[in-house]
């Protein structure tokens, strides 16, 4: 018997796979969003928040980029109820996503801030700009425009870190794929069918970033 | 009563004093050249005046007013003086136009309509209302120094801070930026410029400051100062100048 | 290996001296861990059963509810103890064996949750692992708006209900009794049972010899009573007659 | 019945994070060396080569790393072909591994100047002696700093190996929860030991970009 | 028989065809300075002659073989003509004196004592004999570049082709850089030399190509083409070289 592959079980579990991509994709928004700008706020507070905030934002950040997701996960939906912090599976799943990327983008972000030339703040400065107006209208955009490539790489790549949003129920494209698995047992091709959705995710996911880029930084200027 | 009134200032960086007690009173409508060898505090002194560096010791009063660090004096101060540098340091991501009304609206919220009424006043004032519309990395050296001037001149400031702003541009492109300064001071407007421009310090400025080693080591109308120097570090600095 | 020829898995194993068995170990008391992480519980010592009986060494294999059938489809084991219900659908992938242990599938809540039949589950959130009989039978059951949470492992179920994520779940008494004897801060009683569905040793199909010496040790354990023995270290019960 | 101590509970999880650690470094080895042969394809004349490489790339960088660990265990086991866990596990982290590597790698060696190419060759100098003794030497210390932040990646992309039975320090962490019911300590003892190995790579990496920013700035 | 016969040229980067069919032959000896706008192709020609560029169409011949584009060509091509590019180019992981013993070793095999001896004589003529174990980053860039001159050196070229060799310096480095190429002038070595140094090439040139637009639009004696340049083009790049 050499394996014969049978996608017969298609038709009948299309609706579950549907439903798994619609919250793959829910989860990469809120997470894209929330979590880059949560980044931003962090990069921002690292950059020129109160004195006291920075080691806070710090610990933060090198926590988060330290430990799996997967952990993270299950501490939010699993360890943090006993604190009396409940939340449903999607909830958590979300939360884990924004956390999770604000950490990466406000390392990413900050790398860009950065690498403002410190012109940009003085002519900020002496145009009578609070520190606070010069991040926000001289300094964020040209630093995001400047920081866009990695960042885009960065959101994909948590997008498909989230496939284990699936362990705690989250009914994600994962959660799909075993769901029919443990019906058809059809493993093979239902990880097949995932692992081609995901690619399919991650190529139009990153064609939606730069349409969002081009948005965004309309010119490319120069640096 | 002058409008900025330098007094003993003093400045360190970590242990060497850049600033060792400078003193300089400047008119109202006064045009001041700063000259003086390179590291002997010309910048220095310019971004105190304008509250980017915090003077160690002294004072500095510009109309009136006493410069404190804070964020909101600060602020009150730099409505006052405006400040060019040598690098322009347009914002990449806004259009020539776009630069100078950004701190209009964000600074003294003026309303769209009329800082956009007022950038092209002062883009056409600089020659170049017809380039609202063009990026900073589409504009020549010059042409963005002028943009540069355009948006310090649009917060109406009292006096403006020139620090070497010809510097970084092509030899052809000097003239057309200090042509634009020749005609602000023609029209009363109180500079205080570090420049290497010799013959433009000559023809333009009512007082020429010449630093040295963080002091003000001659001061005085331009004839005097470059027709008879009295020190000799003047004197091999103004030497210098004509070899180069 | 073509697979042809594991026709005879008996011989395979025979030959190799060691059987693969794969055995839970987050589902207690068919299967979970001891302080030092070895693997313990009534699927286990049938597991030893079996290999002592045969005459090989076993290789305990942990898994898990949903990947316990690949794991035989795919030869990583020989067998699978691991409190299997047998079903239709289940039927047409793989052979089961005799029963092994007695299993009644209930669904369960603390006692301030009021659910009495499946039609009271209008409403609530149900935790059950994904790809178990209680999965399967409930999914049929239950009205269409109980909320079926189905996750990965017992691991998850369990934690689920004892963090309070789901306020039922649906899972075999032994189970919620070995959940309540650990005195957890959500105590599971029985609502009302879905399903008696005893254990069976799964295998692969066409597999008579292997699947014959399985049944013969099977009934031997129950006739000369090493079966019960375990019955009453685990369950603390004797086997029920009809078994 | 059998009660865990806090001591228990962090003694297991230590056994189990020695597995953690080893297929780290098995998938970080391997990958490292498939990753070095897939660079010399990637960047090598040959259009075949690149584009297989781009592929592979594309493949292991767009899909989920859980995905490939399910497809290798089960995936190569439906051909027949059987693959323990320990295997599926290394082998999917080492083409993973090498398919992040690899990107790395490429932007080290193209970030050395094409002056350096252009002044070894008109030295007379053929393409793998340039490879050998000016540009692999320069492409090296750039490449530092992100292939040791990158090994973070690899230590926390273990994590996942727990969806195909691995009991490394995740799935020990699932399983200790189950006996003993104190999410909270044990998820929390679990993302320590995670931070306590991540947390010095991360930091010398950081270390290491900073010293070679600063050696970089002399030139 | 020429050292270097350059016939028919011609090289396009994609529609853009950048030498239109260049004839020119080099003397073994002979010094010729190649100068003309950016932009005119002086760099892309020597790059050819160099083999670091294929040309599409007419002959390269050096010291009597063909230019052929394979690797082994290219190394024996490269044996006879050495190269020496405005960005130094050295290897700034390996301090100067290895730089000078690399491609004798890599290259030639050469013994690494044999190569030492031969790096040492090398910088000792470039006069940075006391450098040898500098990194280039310790280096200033007239040093840098000397370095690169003995790199080139040390593997015993029939002729070097220099790209603005003195473009990327200082202008106090300049000099120290020109005295070293003047210096292997006179011994005798042949070049071909892109360079913006008018005085230079007036002083130590044998011949001067100007090049425009692709072609080679003028060629002399120094004294013929700075004295009495024939052709507008030529007048006006002169002046504007004078002017600025
Ligand atoms: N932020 C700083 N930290 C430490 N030292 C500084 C700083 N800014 C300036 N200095 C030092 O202060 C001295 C004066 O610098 P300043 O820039 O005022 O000189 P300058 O007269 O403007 O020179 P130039 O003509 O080169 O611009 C110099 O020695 C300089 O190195
Ligand atoms: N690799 C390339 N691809 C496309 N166009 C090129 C390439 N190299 C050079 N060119 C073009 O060929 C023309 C000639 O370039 P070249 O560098 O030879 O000029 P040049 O005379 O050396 O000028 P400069 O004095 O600025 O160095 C230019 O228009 C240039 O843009
Ligand atoms: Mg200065
Ligand atoms: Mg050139």
């Amino acid at each position: 018997m050499t394996y014969r592959f049978d996608f017969s079980w298609l038709p009948l579990y299309w609706p579950v796979i549907l439903k798994g991509l619609l919250t793959t994709v829910e989860l990469i928004l809120v997470g894209a969003l929330c979590g880059v700008a949560l980044g931003v706020a962090c990069a921002g507070v690292r950059a020129l928040g109160p004195r006291w905030l920075r080691p806070v934002v710090a610990a933060y950040v090198e926590l988060i980029r330290n430990t799996p997701f997967l952990i993270q996960l299950f501490f939010i939906f699993f360890g943090l109820p006993s604190l009396g912090l409940q939340m449903s599976e999607l909830q958590a799943a979300n939360l884990a996503m924004v956390v999770n990327l604000g950490a990466y983008s406000s390392e990413i972000i900050r790398a860009g801030i950065e690498a403002t030339p410190r012109g940009q703040f003085e002519a900020g400065a002496s145009l009578a700009m609070t520190r606070f107006e010069t991040f926000r209208h001289v300094v964020l955009i040209p630093a995001l425009q400047r920081i866009w490539p990695a960042l885009s790489s960065q959101i994909v790549i948590v997008m498909l870190g989230s496939a284990v949003v699936s362990q705690i129920a989250a009914e994600d494209v994962t959660f799909a794929a075993n769901f029919i698995q443990s019906r058809t047992f059809r493993a093979f091709e239902t990880y097949f069918l995932s692992t081609a959705l995901y690619l399919l995710l991650a190529l139009a996911l990153r064609q939606a970033l730069r349409g969002v880029g081009s948005l965004l930084f309309p010119r490319r200027a120069a640096r | 009563m002058s409008l900025i009134a330098i007094t003993e200032v003093k400045k360190r960086f970590g242990d060497v004093e850049v600033l060792k007690g400078i003193n300089l009173d400047v008119e109202r409508g006064e045009v001041i050249a700063i000259i003086g060898k390179s590291g002997s505090g010309k910048s220095t002194l310019l971004r105190c005046v304008n509250g980017l560096e915090m003077i160690d010791d002294g004072s500095i009063m510009v109309a009136g007013a006493q410069l404190i660090p804070d964020e909101l004096h600060l602020k009150a101060l730099r409505l006052k003086v405006g400040m060019i540098f040598q690098q322009f340091n347009l914002f990449p991501h806004l259009s020539a136009g776009r630069n100078v009304m950004l701190s209009q609206m964000v600074v003294k919220k003026t309303p769209a309509a009329e800082a956009e009424a007022m950038a092209r006043r002062m883009l056409d004032r600089v020659g170049l209302s017809h380039k609202f519309d063009a990026f900073p990395d589409q504009l020549s050296g010059g042409q963005q120094q002028r943009v540069a001037i355009a948006r310090a001149l649009a917060m109406q400031p009292m006096a403006l801070l020139c620090d070497e702003i010809t510097s970084a541009l092509d030899p052809e492109l000097v003239n057309e930026v200090l042509a634009v300064v020749k005609e602000l001071a023609a029209d009363g407007m109180t500079l205080m410029m570090v420049t290497h421009e010799m013959r433009f310090a000559r023809e333009v400025c009512d007082r020429v400051v010449f630093m040295h080693q963080g002091r003000v080591h001659e001061i005085g109308p331009p004839e005097e100062v470059f027709g008879s120097p009295r020190t000799p570090e003047l004197q091999q600095f103004l030497g210098a100048q004509l070899v180069a | 290996k073509a697979p042809e020829a594991r026709a005879d898995a008996l011989q395979d194993v025979t030959a190799r001296g060691t059987i693969r068995i794969a055995v839970p170990q987050d589902f207690p008391p068919f299967g979970s861990v001891g302080t030092d992480m070895t693997p313990m519980g009534y699927d286990i010592d049938v597991a030893k059963l079996i290999a002592s009986k045969m005459g090989v060494k076993v290789e305990l294999v942990p898994v898990t509810s949903a990947n316990r059938i690949p794991y035989l489809q795919t030869n990583k084991v020989d067998l699978v103890i691991s409190s299997l219900g047998k079903n239709a659908e289940r039927e047409k992938v793989i052979d089961f064996s005799d029963a092994y242990a007695p299993f009644f599938n209930g669904v369960f809540a603390p006692s301030g949750v009021a659910v009495a039949k499946p039609e009271d589950l209008v409403g609530k959130t149900v935790g059950v692992t994904r790809g178990a009989i209680e999965d399967l039978e409930l999914t049929k059951i239950a009205p269409t708006d109980a909320v079926i949470k189905r996750y990965e492992d017992n691991n998850g179920t369990i934690s689920a209900f004892l963090s309070g994520q789901v306020q039922v779940v649906a899972t075999g008494n032994v189970v919620a009794a070995a959940i309540l004897e650990r005195n957890p801060p959500k105590r599971p009683e029985l609502k009302f049972l879905i399903k008696n569905s005893p254990c069976f040793i799964g295998l692969n199909k066409e597999q008579p010899a292997l699947l014959a010496k399985v049944n013969a040790i099977i009934a031997a354990a129950k006739a000369d009573g090493s079966l019960n023995a375990i019955a009453q270290k685990w369950l603390s019960a004797d086997l029920p007659k009809d078994l | 019945m059998m009660t865990f101590t806090v001591w228990d509970i962090l003694r297991n999880l230590l056994l189990a994070a020695r597995w953690t650690v080893l297929l780290s470094l098995v998938s970080f080895l391997g990958g490292g060396l498939l990753g070095l042969a897939l660079l010399f394809l990637r960047i090598g004349k040959r259009r075949a080569g690149r584009l297989f490489v781009q592929g592979y790339v594309e493949l292991f960088q767009g899909t989920p790393l859980l995905m490939q660990l399910f497809l290798a265990f089960f995936g190569l086991g439906l051909f027949g072909i059987d693959v323990p866990a320990w295997l599926a596990a290394g082998l999917a982290l080492i083409l993973w591994t090498a398919a992040f590597l690899v990107e790395i790698w490429r932007g080290c060696v193209e970030s050395v100047t094409r002056g350096q190419w252009e002044a070894s060759a008109s030295l007379g100098m053929g393409y793998v002696q340039q490879m050998r003794y000016v540009i692999l030497p320069q492409a090296v210390r750039v490449a530092i700093p992100p292939t040791v932040g990158f090994s973070v990646q690899v230590v926390k992309g273990t994590a996942l190996t727990s969806i195909i039975g691995f009991v490394e320090l995740s799935k020990a962490g699932t399983v200790v929860t189950n006996a003993t019911f104190q999410p909270f300590t044990v998820y929390g003892l679990v993302a320590l030991i995670y931070f306590a190995l991540c947390w010095p790579l991360s930091k010398s990496s950081q270390i290491l970009e900073r010293k070679f920013n600063v050696a970089h700035r002399h030139h």
